[in-house]
């Protein structure tokens, strides 16, 4: 079990800011398959990785990174601080 | 070293009331970014990602601190609502000389923009828009 | 554009509220220099000339004025008696964007350093010296 | 006549703020030549004069400028502000 976090015009496309995810993915891309294959809004999010940006347990991370013992992966667009 | 995330407002005065005062400090530079009603401009929305937010900035900061000379640096980052006009962020940094001072808060400053999980979505005349990171500021980060 | 001269203490805080607030400012960068205890420094006591110095700085930031596309700048710089831990002078930027305020800002500094006419005597435990201009800050003129 | 400034260990060495020079002199290398042939004061003050400033009615200037129409020549060493 996972807890997804979406933040930004993400979370706004999922339409909810978090959920529990049941998921045996090895990697932060089998996730996102995963999660493409779910719905459209899925789908529609997660259409164009570069546009994206991912943590994993809250420390940026990249699509390859692996999710075994990981608790939290957060996807966001990049970050617009300062 | 100081990191704070809060939705309040801060007063740069009192912030920097006895800032880096334990050193030898001879220069402090401060840097503070404003909400700007460019393109008529509202108001913002800054979200952020609470459990990472202090941590991403902590470690920026704990950077600066072991590549420059620094006796002190001091981050505040605003999240919620803001309009123009608004203190959004400030760092500031403290050390013997001017050079390091101002290198630090610009490195500080370049890596907060792409680095630090904020996102910020504006409000205007033609309705609501999350902000594009810009090229140019993921490109600062090479300099550094 | 403010230029200041005065034996007073002045306060961050006080000098910054409303600065560049009729632009549209996004970015404000402020150095403040620091009397250091360097050397066992007791005291240190600032000579200028009178009849030049608010002119002379005024040029230096009405070049910068020019030279980037500043909002505004202030510039005050103190003389006199001074000890420890005190602030000596401090220079503020606003711009609508950080390159040009901390860009402006360090050349305020360079300029200040070695084109405004005062004079820092220091004293410690082997005496009064005055303090001699660094080959580094003519040569740092050199960038702009 | 010209008010003639000095500042810094430069009035130190001379022992006063400012006086008032009676003056041909062409350029402020002339006028540094005649305070020279004063006194030893003015000769150890003006020894070395890459260790010094000058400026003319308040502007920095150079040794060859011209001190015609000039009211105020001011010495100093190099600046140290900031």
């Amino acid at each position: 079990m996972l807890d997804v976090l979406y933040f930004a015009w993400v979370r706004e496309r999922i339409g909810e800011p978090r959920e529990r995810v049941e998921t045996g993915a090895a990697t932060v891309a089998d996730l996102v398959d995963e999660l493409r294959a779910r719905e459209d809004r899925y789908a529609l999010a997660f259409s164009d990785l570069s546009a994206l940006r991912v943590a994993v347990d809250q420390e940026l991370a990249e699509w390859d990174s692996p999710l075994q013992g990981v608790r939290e992966v957060a996807f966001f667009p990049p970050m617009t601080g300062g | 070293m100081r990191v704070r995330v809060q939705s309040e407002p801060f007063d740069l005065g009192v912030e920097l009331a006895g800032f880096g005062a334990e050193g030898d400090v001879g220069a402090q530079v401060t840097f503070t970014g404003i909400v700007r009603a460019t393109g008529g401009l509202t108001r913002m929305e800054i979200e952020h990602y609470p459990g990472m937010t202090v941590k991403a900035i902590e470690k920026i900061a704990a950077e600066a601190m072991s590549r420059w000379a620094l006796d002190d640096c001091l981050v505040i980052h605003r999240y919620g609502p803001l309009v123009p006009g608004d203190r959004i962020m400030m760092v500031a940094t403290a050390s013997r000389h001017r050079a390091a001072a101002f290198e630090a808060a610009e490195f500080l400053m370049d890596y907060l923009k792409s680095r630090a999980p904020f996102w910020k979505k504006e409000y205007g005349p033609d309705g609501a828009e999350w902000v594009a990171a810009k090229d140019e500021d993921e490109d600062a980060l090479s300099r550094w």
